[in-house]
């Protein structure tokens, strides 16, 4: 049981996922998510606690030593990053009990589920095997069961959005199998740990370089990186409000999780750096994200698409961070990884309870709901205000570190745009503030506070955005291990 | 061309041969389907291609006899419930080779002799394989055909 | 119980003064004895504390690391004690005049100005108390985002506008260069703690430390140094006390308050003298004076030339601090109290006026002077302590101040000084003249029924106007507590 | 086929480019698909010429009796790990297809076209 | 020395691109579908000169068989003409031609095609090739071996991924739930759960004829 830990973690949801689709009712395939859900939480903590005691953990699958066969290694990053995955999935699923009952009609409800706990157990895939090609066949069980999921939401722009995502998705998919055969092509394997040793008996080839560019872009295009962005905007607007909570905060973070993963562990910093000048491709795309796209979030009156360009926007946090090449940049994007992924998912989910009493999240409908919907506006505020970067909330310690890794290289400019981009942040928050809080609600219908079973999670997620902010000690070390794993040489 | 074939709405004396044709093919593409499954160890094929072949022949059939009467040999719900065993088979043989002290997916101990527990644990898998594919395949079909045209 | 932990009470105590203000928000005689009493305590902890310093102790709590070697910490030392005594004797003063105020003026909502008013006080202790930049951070933006509701108390279309460039103009500041300074200093020096001498000595070129300095002493937008001094007057629109509480002592205060803290214990006064941009900046906040000066003489509307006046007083406090030299610091530091205490009585003044003549402007408050002659004596008091004459505490302030340009031999500034002091001497004495010697216009309907502003709020107008002459003849609290920041002897 | 030399890679790395273009340019979105599936079919090509080996077989053991006479020198087998891979690969291509195409049925059934301008102009 | 495989080689490329090039041009869907089905088999064709059987089986079985039926059925609810394009295809162009270039320029100096001695064929595979039939016992087709064996968890991950695009495709393609197997009159027939006893006489009446009529969006949910 506790050394197949690294297996079950995933495959126990993809046992359940099947069970959930014959369960044949909503409940009971609901029962069965939060089953997986939880129990990828309590695995996913298990092993980054085994991971800090005892090193990396690696498990070969099908009892063939790697290279020969697949094998999972789970170092600080991995776990980490299925922690967040694993934590997010358990807080957003008994939101989605409530808000999915409501979106989605009775007898798709089952399958919605399936997809779920497909779409949660790709990305745990994802986050944790060491090998390149299971990475591929992971994002696309991931990428499947998202389309199918953003494909529900009740508007039918939902449908267009859906097919756009899933053609740039394909097409990112279908670059890294390119980038992953060139690779292949040079050294004969698919290891992770394998490649890193052989690519560089090879660098000098063209052939590297290329696979390098097919893959970055391929994953940049998953992780929606300005300019490759276009498709998430809509998917995170129109899909069921439960699934843009869950997604915001997991899909993309484990799309930067591989951007690390490629860049660092297989070919390394050296390659990526000084070869291929990887920052003067990053930067300055990771600036223009957070500048132009926070300003059109600025003037986006649909409040969930307005958090949906935000979400660019902290992406180019992420990459920002990691376009250092630096430990303490990338312990920026890493921390970030996880602060962002707590307040967007706090704000995603009070949109949620706005959609669920009021059916729109236009921001002329949510006039007076500062009165109607007190508790939501308040978690609506309080991670706001961490996605502003106030003290004392995570998005203050990802600001910190983020500016601390900039001035550290001396680049006094990139942290400026740093603080503008949270001012502009603060612009966009506030908008919906002043009409919750500074407009009368129109007295003809009666709104009524969201239920408790949606409320709770949000405000899980909103705590615990303080909580990591007051005290991110715990959130620093590792991620600044997870950094130092990532740079150090690969063992 | 004629209009969505597989509503199997056309006139009455092609069909004829069109039927008579069938009867006599489709027992071959499944025995023959079957062979690929079980011959994949020496030749060429395997759960997927077997599975696939499976599922062509029912496309045949739904498409010379109509929708209807594919449903009333296979309900989708079987096909569709065929799409989740496999994946539960396959899956199944993971934890088992975990149950009797392997890795996840380690067919060696299925056996007292590995090579002979690697032979349950393929026979097994691809199983698995070819009863999703089989079933998803299906489904799908059902699922597309079923959908009636908007501009009738 | 340990010295730190009186340290964590007192910041403690308006916060649960303020859940008392909550619960009791039924019972109105209630919820605001409720506020006196955590006033009270919190003035009397402070009291307590102010022993302990002038001992030459410095009680020191160590709350928790909030990132690996940044601490949320608190460490009491006489800068930090004379901005605590000001707010937090203030604050029951304070209250008790809202008591008059607010049910004089029929505000809506009070339970929420309460409750908002005793947790910006919280803030504003913190701010003093903090033993590090990244404390002192905290409580400042902690300051600005609960003083927020207390500035938009109306709901109005104007207060939500004023709301904006409060907001706008505070975090602006502080999140686009104070914060960037802040990091730059913990990536240059290792550490954020306040060390008398400072942190930053030797750590880089001159230049960039200037460059730095400059972050920082415009990253502290609530010093009201131009051109970030607009959110002063906007916030005019809140209600009375908190214009006088907050604008013109805690908030504004708080701002003044960081750069000589980061002046004194951040750069040092040594470091200082060094920089290119001192003097610069000591000259940009001799414009500010002037300027401010300028502007308060042509308000008619008393709320608003009040806030220039604090505006350009303000300067005065960051000029001090730019002197660089201990005279100015002193200065700066007393004027800290001694501006607190006579703008304070001006604020009460002006709402007393407002809540029993309804009047705004001052060319409609002619004659006023002969119905409520208490209220504009103190005015006069006031206005004396702000000129820096005799016989208010203001005239030691400007005193200090005016001895440190003449050791920086800057005597430029000094003329700077005394213009101000000239303009201040008409725009603020033009009130009570006015009021006492002119005619009342003929619309006005004065002499009616109206009549001194409510009990509450004159006593707490008297305690401030005493104070503001008493400083004149007992400064020594003050004096005492700046010499020992220099590192003078107690 | 070593004559061919890089010709091959060129070859399908054109038909890839064919693909690519019809997903990208095209506005029908069933066209888009079959782009997709032209573009992935070719990816398929590339990495199976990755796998040829030159006078090798298909990588299917011959019995030692089998094949007797020429036992004495080895006998060249095609790698067989591009073909497992491109097996995997296939399956996720009729995946991807199929769930685009019962969107297109879907947007049909919703904004009764599926040219993407029209799309466009039918949902402002 | 051309062999004859590199004539074969040779031919069939030509022939992908030709139909390739055909399929962007035709502005019939039908016509497309079809040259995607012909380019499918054609490449299957090519797989096997490249001696990747399985691998031409299963494009043959899904990419002309499977895929084919199901872009059908589509064009059967979509229709089957495609809009003159509005927009000049530049910018698609530029990309096109970029990515490829970038590709071609990474082939320029990959090793030899079809060299025995490539890296590829060095590392792992010769592992498989030589020891499969001690570590997995008698199985003479490798990739099978590999497939379901070696890299089994791959297989476990697309059988998995097959799974998926069933839930996906039921969740959107589904109307209502699934539909049950009554036995009525001596006849067993599909209905839609809430089906009504006079509904059922209706339809009875209707396949009553010697032509079953496909019943409303029977079957829709597979």
């Amino acid at each position: 049981m506790s050394q197949n830990l690294p297996a079950l973690l995933v495959v126990v949801p993809l046992l359940l996922a099947p069970l959930a689709a014959l369960s044949g009712r909503a409940k009971i395939a609901w029962g069965i998510a939060t089953a997986a859900c939880w129990w990828t939480l309590y695995a996913a903590i298990s092993l980054l606690l085994r991971v800090q005691e005892s090193g990396v953990i690696r498990y070969s699958l099908g009892g063939w030593e790697p290279p020969y066969g697949i094998e999972y290694r789970i170092d600080l990053a991995s776990a980490f990053v299925a922690l967040i995955v694993a934590a997010i999935g358990a807080v957003t699923i008994p939101y989605a009990g409530t808000s999915i009952a409501k979106e989605v009609s009775e007898d798709r409800a089952p399958l919605f589920y399936t997809a779920w706990i497909l779409m949660l157990a790709g990305l745990l895939g994802i986050a944790i095997t060491g090998d390149v090609f299971n990475v591929f066949v992971f994002l696309e069980i991931s990428s499947l069961s998202a389309y199918s999921m953003i494909a529900l939401g009740q508007d039918r722009r939902a449908l267009t959005s859906t097919f756009q995502y899933l053609i740039m998705g394909s097409v990112g998919a279908t670059f890294i199998v390119i980038g992953i055969g060139l690779m292949y092509v040079m050294t004969g394997t698919l290891n992770m740990v394998d490649l890193a040793e052989r690519l560089p008996m090879v660098e000098s080839n063209r052939t590297i370089p290329v696979a390098f560019t097919f893959l970055t872009v391929g994953i940049t295009l998953k992780l929606a990186l300005f300019p490759l962005h276009l498709w998430l905007p809509n998917a995170y607007t129109y899909a069921p409000s439960a699934v843009t909570a869950f997604m915001a905060s997991t899909s993309t973070k484990v799309s930067v999780y591989l951007l690390l993963r490629f860049f660092f562990t297989i070919f390394g910093e050296v390659f990526s750096f000084e070869q291929m000048r990887l920052n003067m491709v990053l930067m300055p795309l990771a600036l223009i994200a957070i500048l132009a796209i926070s300003l059109v979030a600025i003037y986006e009156v649909n409040v969930k698409r307005m958090l949906a360009f935000s979400s660019v926007a902290q992406i180019g946090y992420m990459v920002l961070g990691i376009s250092f090449g630096t430990v303490l940049g990338v312990t920026a994007g890493i921390i970030h990884l996880f602060n962002h992924a707590l307040m967007k998912g706090a704000l995603f989910m009070a949109m949620g309870c706005v959609m669920y009493r009021i059916g729109s999240v236009q921001l002329d409908k949510m006039a007076g709901l500062g009165k109607a919907m007190p508790w939501t506006m308040a978690a609506f505020v309080g991670a706001g205000l961490s996605l502003i970067g106030v003290p004392l909330t995570v998005g203050f310690v990802s600001k910190w570190y983020l500016v601390q890794a900039a001035l550290a290289e001396g680049q006094w400019f990139v942290a400026g745009v740093v603080m503008v981009g949270s001012l502009m942040a603060l612009i966009y928050i506030w908008k919906v503030v002043e009409v919750a809080y500074f407009q009368e609600p129109d007295p003809d219908h009666e709104i009524i506070e969201a239920p408790l079973s949606m409320l709770i999670p949000t405000w899980v997620l909103v705590i615990a955005s303080f909580w990591f902010g007051i005290d991110a000690t715990t959130t620093a070390t590792v991620a600044t291990q997870a950094a130092e794993t990532l740079l150090g040489a690969m063992p | 061309m004629s209009p969505s074939p597989w509503t199997g709405r056309a006139r009455v004396d092609d069909r004829v041969i069109l039927r008579v044709g069938a009867k006599i093919l489709i027992p071959f593409i499944l025995i023959f389907a079957l062979y690929v499954q079980f011959h994949g160890d020496y030749g060429p094929g395997g759960g997927f291609q077997a599975g696939v072949i499976f599922a062509a022949a029912f496309v045949l059939y739904a498409l010379v006899f109509g929708l209807g009467n594919a449903i009333k040999v296979l309900p989708p719900k079987a096909a569709y419930f065929c799409g989740a065993f496999g994946v539960l088979l396959f899956v199944g043989v993971g934890y088992a080779s975990m149950a009797l002290g392997g890795e996840f997916l380690n067919y060696s101990v299925l056996a007292h002799d590995p090579t002979h527990g690697q032979h349950y644990g393929i026979i097994g898998v691809e199983l698995g394989v070819l009863i999703t594919v089989f079933g998803v395949m299906v489904a799908l079909f059902y699922a597309f055909a079923g959908r009636r045209r908007l501009d009738r | 119980m340990s010295e730190g932990w009186i340290i964590g009470l007192t910041v403690l105590l308006p916060v649960i003064g303020a859940m008392a203000v909550l619960l009791l928000r039924n019972a109105p005689n209630a919820r605001e004895a409720a506020t006196l009493v955590a006033g009270g305590a919190t003035f009397w902890n402070v009291w307590g504390l102010l022993r302990l310093v002038q001992d030459g102790a410095r009680p020191r709590l160590d709350l928790l690391e909030v990132v690996p070697g940044v601490h949320l910490a608190f460490e009491v030392e006489p800068l930090g004690m004379v901005f605590a005594l000001v707010a937090s004797f203030l604050w029951p003063v304070t209250s008790l005049y809202a008591i008059g105020y607010m049910r004089g003026h029929h505000e809506e909502n009070q339970t929420r100005f309460y409750f908002f008013f005793a947790i910006a006080i919280a803030g504003a202790l913190g701010v003093a108390f903090s033993a590090n930049l990244f404390t002192l951070f905290v409580f400042y933006e902690f300051l600005t985002f609960c003083t927020f509701p207390l500035v938009t108390h109306h709901q109005t279309e104007e207060a939500k506008r004023s709301g904006r460039i409060y907001l706008g103009i505070l975090l602006t500041t502080s999140v686009g260069l104070q914060l960037v300074a802040i990091i730059g200093t913990w990536v240059l020096a290792g550490t954020l703690d306040f060390r008398t001498g400072g942190i930053l000595a030797g750590t880089a070129s001159t230049g960039l430390l200037s460059g730095i300095l400059v972050l920082y002493v415009y990253g502290v937008g609530k010093a009201a140094l131009m051109p970030f001094h607009r959110w002063l007057p906007a916030a005019m629109v809140a209600p009375t006390p908190v214009s006088a509480l907050l604008h013109a002592v805690a908030v504004v205060k708080a701002g003044v308050f960081t750069v000589l803290k980061i002046a004194v214990y951040v750069f040092g006064i040594d470091l200082l003298q060094t920089l290119a941009t001192t003097s610069w900046l000591a000259w940009a906040a001799a414009a500010t004076i002037i300027l401010g000066s300028l502007v308060a003489f042509q308000k008619d509307n008393l709320k608003a030339r009040l806030a220039y006046s604090t505006i350009s007083q303000l300067s005065y406090i960051v000029l001090g601090a730019m002197l660089a030299n201990d005279l100015g610091i002193i200065g700066g530091g007393m004027h800290i109290a001694m501006h607190a205490f006579g703008k304070i009585t001006l604020f009460f003044a002006a709402g007393a006026i407002m809540v029993a003549a309804h009047e705004k402007k001052i060319s409609r408050m002619h004659g006023l002077g002969r119905t409520m002659p208490f209220t504009f004596g103190a005015f006069f008091v006031g206005s004396l302590s702000i000129i820096g004459l005799p016989p208010a505490g203001g005239s030691w302030s400007k005193w200090f101040l005016g001895m440190g340009t003449l050791e920086a031999d800057q005597y430029g500034l000094l003329a700077v000084l005394m213009l101000s002091s000239l303009l201040g001497l008409y725009y603020l004495i033009e009130v009570p003249v006015k009021a006492f010697f002119f005619a009342p216009p003929e619309d006005a309907h004065h002499g009616e029924g109206i009549k001194e502003a409510p009990l509450p709020s004159l006593i707490a107008i008297g305690i401030t106007a005493t104070a503001t002459v008493a400083f004149f003849v007992w400064p020594d609290l003050w004096y005492d507590l700046m010499t020992m920041v220099v590192g003078g002897a107690p | 086929m070593i004559a061919l030399g890089l010709f091959n890679y060129w070859a399908v790395i054109v038909l890839m480019m064919v693909g690519f273009y019809t997903l990208i340019a095209r506005g029908n979105l069933v066209k888009k698909l079959i782009g997709l599936n032209i573009f992935q079919t070719s990816v398929i090509l590339m990495y199976v010429s990755f796998g040829k080996v030159e006078g090798g077989t298909a990588p299917i053991l011959i019995e030692a009796a089998e094949h007797g006479a020429e036992a004495a020198e080895p006998i060249l087998y095609s790698n067989p790990i591009p073909h497992v891979l491109m097996l995997t690969a296939i399956v996720v291509g009729v995946a991807t297809l199929a769930l685009g195409l019962s969107l297109v049925v879907r947007i049909k059934e919703a904004f009764g076209t599926v040219e993407e301008d029209e799309i466009q102009s039918a949902s402002l | 020395m051309i062999s004859p495989t590199e004539v074969v080689d040779i031919v069939l490329l030509i022939l992908l691109a030709v139909t390739g090039v055909a399929v962007i041009r035709t502005r019939n869907l039908f016509a497309a579908v079809m040259l995607a089905g012909i380019y499918s088999l054609v490449s299957a064709g090519l797989f096997v000169v490249m001696d990747a059987v399985d691998v031409a089986f299963t494009e043959a079985a899904v990419g002309a068989g499977i895929s084919t039926v199901l872009m059908l059925g589509t064009l059967a609810l979509v229709g089957y003409q495609e809009h003159e394009p509005r927009h000049t295809p530049l910018l698609p162009l530029f990309v096109v031609v970029l990515t490829g270039g970038i590709l071609v320029y990474g082939t320029t100096d990959m090793p030899p095609f079809g060299h025995p001695e490539n890296p590829a064929h060095q590392h792992v595979a010769p592992h498989y090739l030589e020891e499969s039939e001690h570590e997995v016992g008698h199985i003479p087709n490798v990739v099978t071996s590999v497939l379901a064996s070696y890299r089994g968890y791959d297989t476990m991950g697309e059988t998995a991924v097959v799974f998926t695009a069933m839930v996906g495709v039921l969740l959107l393609l589904s109307r209502g739930p699934l539909p049950r197997r009554v036995h009525h009159n001596g006849r067993w027939i599909t209905v839609r759960p809430g089906t009504t006893r006079e509904e059922l006489e209706a339809r009875m009446l209707a396949e009553s004829g010697d032509e079953p009529e496909p019943v409303d969006g029977e079957g829709a949910r597979g």
